[in-house]
């Protein structure tokens, strides 16, 4: 992993000549942005080889810890199982607003969280109960251990249990699919991936964009974290550094997702 | 091996040949047995694997029964891992059904165009035909995935009703998935029956379908029994398509229009992000998973065995 | 003596049938993907390296990714498997208990779900023995899973081989091997040949057991040791991700594309590796 | 009493790809009678055999000029169902293949798939064929025990039995005693004696004595060509042909 | 001059699973002579033939009983190099079976294998051995045509050309003239007289007038029994066994 990871100036920024490898592994909605960043870093760096690697939030702490990846990429608060485990170093990089979701087609644009809810218990069953038309509702969600749906149950939620006949995608892409084919469904998804083939509903009258986000008006959303074992040391220092840095938030702000305070 | 009697003769001129392994002989048997050793060696890595992989399935799944008991686990219909509930009894219903579905209409029509390119079509047509449907065999599950929820998952919903992730839309899918193999693998072990019982038998007046019917469809049932049990296991071991058209709920279908979670769904679905118990109850369904593999293999086995023996080999 | 009598038109009828429905499924299958693929597709796509995530720039690099694991593992499972087969059917018994157990082994294999490879190969070649995410990892995973499939062919090939070549073969004083060599391995080739093929798409096609061994990272690999993204987890992740649906339909293209071109290429040298 | 010809050639040319393998033959089969055909091997015998029933057409790259009649209807057109005629003109191969089936399976296959289903009505069929190809003694008690594993001769028996089982009209052997026994030879000729007041027969041999022992009409081939058909008592005794003579009494070459 | 035995069988059993095809066979096989086997169909012939040079043992469920030997050397024992064997005492089968390559491919096989490489050398063989068998003429300008396309008759010469090109020391030829016309007959049989001053020959025949013709030895088998070897002139004219007498005069049955 971290090859002669050293680097041979005294600080961790920018003109320092950096060489090495350096791999981060985890969570499949963290890996783009890691992508972009380590685009960049490897620009200013071109002694350093950044490979991004996916296979889940727990394959990223998996790797982390058996030190087959220098940084694990987790989209999800890590378990406490995981954090008995070994010494984890969390680092929060990036904050993530999750979008409620519908086709375009839907003539309803806000619902209150009560109501998302009630969807999800499997209370609410029709849109006609809503202000929408005469249709039974197709319930979208994600699966079990998705740090979407985490942050989904625990806000929106409450830890009750999502209705068993939900429709259950493992995927930002396989959501957005769905709720884009299908005039009656509802899902959840990273703001970032909204686009233009679903439509973001507002929440208690809260717009889903950044600035309700950011004061905390709109409350559906979950951080993006690095971790490390131990302390950041050497290049995967280096990268976090340069990832917390404004250029670094800049170009998470550019992918969709929000600066950590 | 007894001897009776020796034979007594006398002056025998014997050629510089010798029948006995001797030293000069020594390095050409040695090859033919080094490559026979090799040949043993290809075989047990077979044996290795499936070692290699039983043993770290089951110790990473196994411990959960200290948890769980395995009839709640095998029989129990609720799956809920953020509250400690590990039942895959609806996911086993699920692999069940799909797998069946999908062999129901992919088997017939397999085995009907295999039939159709080996002995109907004009050869050329016939090989052109199996090398496109080689083509299909290379295409990635999740463009198979994405297909069916674009198209199929839609057209179901549109023409039968329910939100369309179903049951019958992971059949479709599957079906298709595995004709390549059901197709390709028949196709040759048909072209491989003699030509000799194909003459022999319209020279008893039986018609062209006859033949196939009677001679050649059962001479090259090895082959055809083989293609099946391949296609199956893809069947079984397929997911990432599946798992975009299907719905996923754990639930017990009540229609083919209900939405069904495949075992193998199951750990494709969540294992990127277990960890803990659901982790290892994710490996214990690789675990039951691999068992029911076994188990449906050995039953094909005694089944193709029955009767197979032809004199042929 | 009359004409062909209906009940043998309508049952070729069934059999054209069930060919139009294989020609219809290929069609709109390929048809659907290159038509939502063509879109993206120019020079720049195939020949440049992804920039952004993938959502700019080409595939350059997954396409040569691709070409590496495939090709690995083919290298590893072709003479494994091929010789698994030759074992089974021309050494073993059918009696033996042996074969019993690889075959029944094989087929068990060829069950499995590949994410079950992915997993052990994750575990067992990236962090036990440290092989890291590589395309060696990934090679080795992709050959265990194609194995089954190449050894049941080639075993159903040389099945299907009159025995009387064999005897022939034995009787002007061929070792055993010889034969193998120069009678039944070429008489069988199309059988394998067909298990080589259908593996190549297997491997081409595989997403899940990739990510966990040969990784997703977007570098040009430069060594067996380097991680390496192919063609088909590079569309998992652009379509799954929410990236871009078109891409990934490009990519799809570029893959089929590519496993005309691979198979093409197959029968041929293998073909003339029979003479 | 008139003759009646059961099969007739008319110009019978065949092609293997650019080979041409019979030069344009004219043969009448009288009915009720048998008709051997001898001559040098690769001269054409097993090609004429075969394309009396239109057999040739399966292998590829064959072309047939020229007309075969059966009963004056004329067999090389498209409204003649092939599978009928086949079914009328049964066939003995020069190298007997039999099915990967047991030996009871064999017999029963032709008719079988000609409708018979009653399990009494084909085991008659299949003793009454098996004895008459002299091999029911050896295989009574194996009938279920698969065709391959019997010896040369018992394959060839079966063969014969297994076309007999179809009861066509017009019985085409190739070469039927070459791996037979004296014993079964001397049985099978027997037999075509006695099939002939049911059956036309047509037979290729080797056997010299045979031909003239069992056959009333004899056809001499070289190279593609009918160089002499006549009452096999004339084609021995008196052959019109120089080279016709010097084949039956061995001077040939 | 004393009597020089190439091969010798004693008390040869051979069973498939439980069937007992051989009953106990003494046999001494002399060199630079013509062996024939004689017998009815299924009374063990092939068998005894292809335990000769151990080819019995590709089938699946057979056992073999007691000793062979050839140049005094046991064969059935675990040292003995079964593919040397085989080399010397080359064999040709009762069904003619040509490899699916070209004609010339079939007779250079064995060469090739046994490490001729240089296309003269491989050139002169496979003329050689297929003007010996007899069809140079017929193929000598289609060696490169598969050797599937040839008559039947055409193949069994093939088959025996390509046993010729190995250059053993014993032949065994299983009927190896039943598909042949009597002109190529006779040459196989000049063939076999010629061939007699450097190998021993082992033929099985159904042809008493063959067998009397060019053999030394005649055996006769009997339900897996050998029931009497001996002279040819004296089998022929002084049978021992009522059985043998009955047989050869055709009286058998
Ligand atoms: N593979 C086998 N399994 C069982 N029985 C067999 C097998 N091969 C031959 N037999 C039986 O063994 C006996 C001897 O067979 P063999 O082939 O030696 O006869 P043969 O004397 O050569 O007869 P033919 O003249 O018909 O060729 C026959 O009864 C035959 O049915
Ligand atoms: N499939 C084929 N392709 C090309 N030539 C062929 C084919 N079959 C036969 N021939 C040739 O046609 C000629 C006639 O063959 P045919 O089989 O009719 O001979 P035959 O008289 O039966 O000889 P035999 O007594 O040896 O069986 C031969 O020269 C043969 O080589
Ligand atoms: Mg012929
Ligand atoms: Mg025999
Ligand atoms: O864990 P996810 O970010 O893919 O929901």
């Amino acid at each position: 992993s971290q090859k002669e990871g050293s680097k041979s100036g005294d600080d961790g920024q920018g003109t320092a000549k950096l060489e090495g490898t350096l791999t981060i592994a985890g969570s499949t909605s963290v890996q783009p942005f890691s992508e972009v960043l380590a685009e960049k870093f490897q620009e200013k760096n071109p002694g350093v080889k950044v490979n991004v690697q996916g296979g889940g939030s727990s394959q990223g702490v998996e790797a982390t810890i058996s030190g087959a990846a220098d940084i694990g990429a987790v989209s999800r608060d890590l378990s406490d199982e995981e954090k008995n485990r070994a010494k984890l170093t969390v680092t929060p990089i990036a904050i993530d607003g999750v979008a409620i979701v519908v086709n375009p087609a839907n003539q309803v644009s806000g619902l209150k969280t009560e109501d998302v809810k009630n969807i999800y218990l499997g209370n609410i069953k029709n849109w006609k109960e809503i202000g929408g038309i005469d249709a039974p509702i197709t319930v979208v969600s994600r699966e079990d251990g998705s740090g979407t749906r985490d942050a989904f149950t625990n806000i929106v939620m409450n830890k009750e249990d999502i209705v068993k006949s939900a429709i259950i995608q493992n995927s930002t892409g396989a959501v957005k699919t769905t709720v884009a084919g299908d005039k009656n469904a509802i899902g959840y998804v990273s703001m970032s991936k909204v686009g233009k083939d679903i439509k973001a509903l507002d929440i208690d009258g809260n717009q889903a964009i950044e600035a309700n986000v950011k004061s905390g008006t709109y409350k559906l959303q979950r951080p993006f974290i690095y971790i490390t074992k131990d302390n950041p040391q050497g290049l995967a220092k280096a990268f976090i550094d340069f990832v917390l840095s404004p250029e670094g938030q800049n170009i998470i702000v550019e992918e969709g997702a929000f600066k950590i305070k | 091996m007894e001897l009776i009697t020796k034979p007594g003769l006398s002056n025998c001129e014997k050629k510089n040949r010798s029948l006995i392994v001797a030293e000069n002989r020594h390095r050409r048997v040695d090859v033919e047995k080094l490559i026979e050793k090799t040949l043993l060696l290809s075989a047990a890595v077979f044996v290795l694997i499936i070692a290699l992989i039983t043993i770290f399935i089951f110790a990473k799944g196994l411990p959960l029964f200290s948890k769980i008991g395995l009839g709640d686990f095998l029989f129990s219909n609720q799956w809920n891992p953020t509250k400690g509930f590990f039942g895959i009894g609806t996911m086993f219903i699920g692999t069940l059904l799909v797998t069946m579905g999908a062999m129901l209409w992919s088997v017939p029509i397999g085995l009907s165009s295999a039939i159709f390119m080996a002995e109907i079509a004009p050869p050329r047509i016939g090989k052109t035909l199996g090398q496109l449907v080689n083509l299909l065999a290379g295409i990635p599950s999740v463009v198979y995935g994405f297909v069916g929820l674009i198209v199929i998952v839609p057209f179901i919903r549109e023409s039968f009703g329910g939100n369309g992730m179903s049951l019958l839309a992971g059949a479709i899918i599957l079906g298709i998935m595995i004709l390549p193999t059901i197709i390709n693998i028949s196709r040759d072990s048909l072209l491989a029956v003699p030509n000799d019982y194909k003459s022999s038998s319209l020279a008893l007046g039986a018609t062209h379908f006859q033949t196939i019917r009677y001679v050649i469809v059962p001479a090259a049932r090895s082959g055809i029994i083989t293609s099946v049990v391949l296609g199956m296991g893809r069947a079984i071991g397929e997911t990432m398509a599946v798992v975009m058209v299907t719905g996923n709920s754990a639930m017990i279908p009540t229609s083919i229009l209900a939405p069904i979670r495949t075992m193998t769904s199951n750990i494709v679905l969540e294992m990127g992000y277990a960890s803990g118990d659901h982790q290892t109850a994710l490996f214990a369904t690789g675990m039951v998973l691999f068992l029911l593999i076994v188990g449906l293999n050995l039953i094909i086995n005694r089944l193709a065995k029955a009767g197979t023996d032809d004199g042929r080999g | 003596m009359g004409a062909v009598s209906i009940k043998d038109r309508f049952i070729y009828g069934l059999f054209y049938l069930s060919g139009l429905i294989i020609v219809g499924i290929l069609v709109s299958i390929i048809g659907y993907v290159i038509a939502r693929g063509v879109l993206v597709l120019n020079l720049e796509f195939i020949l440049e390296s992804p920039r952004h995530a993938g959502s700019a720039g080409g595939i350059f690099p997954t396409i040569i990714s691709t070409l590496y694991l495939t090709l690995l593992a083919l290298v590893i499972a072709v003479p494994i498997g091929v010789g698994a087969a030759v074992y089974l059917e021309e050494y073993a018994l059918s009696s033996s208990k042996f074969a019993w157990l690889v075959n029944l082994t094989a087929e068990t294999l060829a069950g499995i779900p590949s994410i079950i490879f992915g997993l052990f190969g994750f575990v067992f070649l990236v962090i036990f023995l440290g092989m890291g995410w590589s395309i060696l990892s990934g090679g080795i995973t992709l050959a265990i899973m194609i194995l089954p499939t190449i050894t049941r062919t080639a075993q159903e090939a040389i099945l299907t081989l009159p025995p009387e070549y064999r005897e022939n073969s034995l009787a002007l004083g061929a070792s055993k091997w010889q034969t193998i060599r120069k009678v039944i391995l070429p008489f069988a080739l199309p059988g394998i040949v067909t298990g080589v093929i259908l593996s190549i798409g297997r491997a081409v096609g595989e997403t899940a057991a990739l990510i966990l061994t040969a990784g997703s990272s977007l570098g040009m690999p430069q060594s067996l040791f380097d991680p390496a993204r192919t063609m088909s987890v590079h569309l998992y992740m652009l379509a799954m991700e929410g990236i871009s649906l078109e891409r990934a339909f490009g990519t799809a293209f570029v893959v089929v594309v590519l496993i005309l071109i691979i198979n093409y290429l197959a029968n041929l040298s293998l073909r003339r590796l029979s003479r | 009493m008139e003759k009646v010809y059961k099969m007739q050639s008319r110009n019978l040319q065949v092609f293997y790809q650019n080979f041409q393998a019979l030069q344009g033959i004219n043969m009448d089969i009288e009915e009720n009678k048998v008709t051997a055909l001898i001559g040098p091997s690769g001269c054409g015998k097993s090609t004429f055999l075969r394309s009396l029933n239109r057999l040739n057409e399966l292998i590829e790259g064959t072309t047939t000029k020229g007309q075969v009649y059966l009963d004056r209807q004329a067999v090389y057109t498209n409204e003649v169902n092939v599978v009928e005629l086949r079914k009328s003109v049964g066939m003995v191969f020069q190298k007997p293949s039999v099915f990967p089936m047991s030996i009871y399976e064999n017999v029963a296959y032709g008719p079988r798939i000609h409708g018979i289903t009653k399990k009494n009505r084909l085991d008659d069929i299949v003793e009454k064929s098996l004895k008459s190809a002299n091999l029911w003694k050896e295989v009574s008690n194996r009938l279920n025990s698969p065709a391959a594993r019997l010896s040369g001769g018992q394959q060839q028996r079966l063969v014969i039995a297994r076309v007999l089982a179809v009861d066509p009209e017009v019985i085409l052997m190739d070469e039927p005693a070459s791996a037979l026994d004296p014993i079964s030879t001397a049985r099978l000729e027997e037999l075509i004696a006695e099939l002939k007041s049911n059956y036309s027969i047509v037979i290729v041999t080797h056997n010299m004595q045979q031909a003239a022992r069992i056959s009333d009409y004899t056809g001499f081939f070289l190279n593609g060509d009918l160089v002499e058909f006549n009452n096999t008592a004339d084609i021995f005794v008196n052959p019109r042909d120089k080279r016709t003579e010097d084949y039956i009494t061995g001077r040939f070459g």
